[in-house]
């Protein structure tokens, strides 16, 4: 069954719920320098194969960017 | 002069200078500039993804590598404790659990002066979690020395308002922060060229961070040079001891003061 | 940056840093700190010899070789152009016809401030004998002109009072000779530290004269070195150009002009 | 000018000079002083009685009866909140209600700079009970602001140190909090001498208050009116609205910009 | 104070504020700006009569009657010392043989700085003629001293470029002058604000000369008033004698240099 | 009985409990214009007049001075 | 007969040679505080009525104008 | 027959006239790095060997030093 969540400050929606490791395939993030936070709280890389997305979860995928 | 290192969180680097990665036109001019400086440690700013965006170019840990880099995240725009915290835990896991960080909360977007009691709360926090901290202040003596009291590994005052480039506007209270604080003392924002950062390492400062007055440069990576050169300068004229001035003292009753020395 | 050489009277220096060789412990410290600075061009000033005292001892060209320095010789001590021409008279012959000279005439002992009038007049005779004359003088940007218009091959306005070390007072009238004059522009004088002399090359000066900043120093040697640094920090941050400056300024009405853009 | 009045918690001044009474030989020569300042507003210190002495001799506010001054009782010497809190108490009762005072909350006794966190939990007790605060501050803009929004009704930041004489060491930090703060400002705290209250004024300062500049002057009685001239003069040269300035600009291509009109 | 007039030529002034006539909007608004400084001594220029233009309408002399006003007639405009003599003449003629004059010599129309070899030829004709000359001159203390020693009745060093409105930009060379001239001091040109006339005057100045400080203020009238008090606050400032400066001195072995003494 | 209270700091021994008016008359204070606290309260001038002193009490007079 | 002068720096002709005080009155500056320079020397007032302008005399009338 | 001079500021006499070498030699200047002027002008080194010092001459003989 679909799963929306707010990926980012944005709504998105997919079919099924998924693994983070398959969230940043769909995302063609696999493999960059990112950190994730679902609902507030830091999700650790190691448990990207294995931990799901919730229907409703507030995901934040960031990246370093130039700043002083 | 090999031995004069600077210590931070137990870790020795050899450049005293350390840069921002803002405001410059693309990565390779980054890069450039960042190693005319010859800075160690650089600091970055953590945001969103751009979902769905230039998924195939390259970031900026690919063009600074923490391989190569002691990558200094920071909390830029954060307004309140909170928000801080949670933005360099998401570094510290990005950076795969690296916790030098470098904390910033401000007190509003106009004039970008920090907000203390909210970066004395963000403080207590990540120094709590493990985090070393490297805290950006006002130029206030009694907080520069609550911060280190709370346990962060450096304090770094403004020189003058991030981004203005005026300069070492109160060198005064630096003084006072430098002769009370044992941790390493950085000025952090308000260098706008060479002089400046001269000037801050002649008042016994151990470094200096700056981002804008390279980056704005007319030629970001000549200055980025000037910048290291100037660094190092100050430095040195710190260590030798200047000259004593000598103003001239209108005294003609007492002309051994008034007497100033010749050159020759 | 090899292009950027310091010309003067047609001959390309790689140092703007010139040192005066007076006030150190001795003559192995002068070579030391003379050598850490990397000058090119080293002042001296002409004295009588002291009659049947220490004739086996080395003199100052001796550690000093003209053959590895140019030797600037000055008339520090004159109070009259009289004096100032003669003594560069002895000095030309001393040096085999060497022409390149520094004219410093003194107002009076206690300010060591120069006399102008009699500046002039000695510029120009001594132009007038084939002398290259380069004129340490006031910062009256009218008679600094002057003595371009004379013939001086550079002018050498003072920055503050001789072994004063209060460093740039007026960088006002330093500007408008810079922007005057064609021939180099050397602030002479007054300088105290390294951001002194930074300061004095990102005003545009081609190069800086000093000699008790590095000799009263407590380290001269490293001093020395520092001033090197510093010099060449300045130049490199005048040739980058520096970021405009943006002091917050108060203005609800015009909340654009207020903004002071944030580093990161 | 009558219009021009200083208004401080709903009560209107003339003067916008605010003294100190520490400092001076006797009881005669602070008043001599005061009278010669003009100021409306002294402040004093509250302290225990010396039991069992000078039992018959006059006290300061003999000198200086509260029908014709208003007495701002200050917490000078305290180095946290309860014991300034404690202190107003006592000066509350002691003037019969009156409930306008300076908090002054200091963060060591060797730099006599403010505490800022213990200042503003200070004001919020005090606002609490219906005192109407002036608080002596640091110049940080963003808790100047925070002072104000607990109710405080003037803020009072530092010019330089306590009894430093350094004048105003940024006029850019004051002229933010003058911009911000609706409430008046004050400066409070590193006057040295005339000129540097006619600065304070001329950055917009709705007043402000001094001891040591005029206590420690060699006559504090000319110099108590010297003050009182010169907070006038700032004050009008401030709603005047002075010149623009012309800094000499060296720019051949733009001969425009770098012409100085001349005065005739 | 009564005792403390301003002796020029043996005549003495109350008021140590002299003001130009230049630059205001009508004569209406030149009265009542100088009526509201409180000079005694007014400067004017000498031009060429509109021939056959305003027959009917008054002069400047007739708004200012030579009467109530010290007439200084000055050389604005010349730039040799054959015209300022020429204008001069012309100036004593139109003056029923007035003496009082203010000699002013400039050397480029963009800088307006003085030419001071050209000054200093003027001032030696003038004396000889029997004017009591008044020089505007630079800040160099060997010409300044010379022009007194030519017979002047007063040196008039300038605190910054004409019209610039930049205030004292180097103190130290006025601090120079006025130690070692006897005749009076007076800085003349510079002034921007009530401020740098406070800071000339506690220099030891014995007045100020200005006219587009005033002039050019958004409201003349109130700037001339706010100039009046100034003078007289910076003077009075001076002859109170300030408190000590004590900057922080960062030396915990020395405890009592570090000590500020605090004001209550 | 006698009491001892701290009176600005230093013991201080009376043969009877007094009110705060004797007191001040006892310190040559009377008229004077002073404030008192005990134990860290104030104590309101009105209630001088009946107001007694406890043994025990922490007393602070306090008056105006010179300061900045 | 008549003669011609330089006026502040402009060509005049006068149908004849006239007094310094013939001048003034033509230039409406009678009684006006001026001053007078003919070919660089003073004309002192009191030489007004009868020194006369001579063919090609240099003239300059001057006032006191604002200035600072 | 003996000459008397004033060198560097100061008397000295020889027993016989002497060139510029021999006084150099005399003075163990030979073969510094100096300059001689005689009566306010120059003596070239060229000169040295046989110009002479003469009764009553002014002498200078200067180096350099340290100076700046």
């Amino acid at each position: 069954m679909a799963i929306c969540v707010t990926l980012n400050g944005s709504p998105r929606e997919f079919p099924a719920p998924l693994t983070f490791v398959e969230l940043l395939d769909e995302l063609d993030l696999a493999g960059k320098r990112i950190a994730v936070e679902r609902n507030g709280e830091i999700v650790p890389r190691s448990r990207f194969p294995e931990a799901r997305l919730m229907d409703g979860d507030r995901i934040e995928v960031v990246v370093a960017v130039g700043g002083g | 002069m090999a031995a004069d290192k600077l210590l931070i969180a137990g870790k020795a680097y050899d450049s005293r200078l350390l840069v921002g990665t803002g405001k410059y036109r693309d990565f390779d001019e980054t890069r450039r500039a960042i190693e005319a400086s010859g800075a160690q440690i650089v600091t970055v700013a953590i945001r969103r993804t751009n979902i769905g965006q230039n998924a195939g170019e390259p970031s900026l840990l690919d063009v600074l590598p923490p391989s190569r880099f002691t990558i200094l995240p920071n909390t830029a725009g954060c307004y309140n404790a909170a928000d801080a915290v949670r933005t360099l835990r998401l570094a510290r896991e990005l950076l795969d659990g690296h916790s030098l960080v470098k904390l910033e909360v401000l007190g509003d977007a106009q004039s970008l002066y920090p907000n203390m009691p909210e970066t004395l709360a963000a403080a207590k926090t990540l120094v709590a979690e493990g985090f070393q901290v490297m805290a950006y202040c006002s130029d206030d003596p009694i907080l520069a020395k609550e911060l280190e009291e709370l346990g962060c590994v450096a304090v770094m005052p403004l020189a003058s308002l991030i981004g203005s480039g005026m300069g070492i506007v109160n060198p005064w209270n630096l003084q006072i922060i430098i002769d009370r604080v044992k941790v390493p003392v950085l000025v952090d924002a308000g260098i706008g060229t060479a002089s400046d950062a001269a000037v801050a390492m002649e008042l016994g400062c151990d470094g200096v961070l700056m981002n804008t007055a390279i980056a704005k440069a007319r030629d970001p990576v000549m200055m980025a040079h000037a910048m290291k050169l100037a660094v190092e300068a100050g430095r040195e004229a710190y260590r030798a001891g200047r000259m004593a001035k000598k103003p001239y003292e209108a005294s003609p009753s007492s002309p051994e003061s008034g007497l100033i020395q010749k050159s020759a």
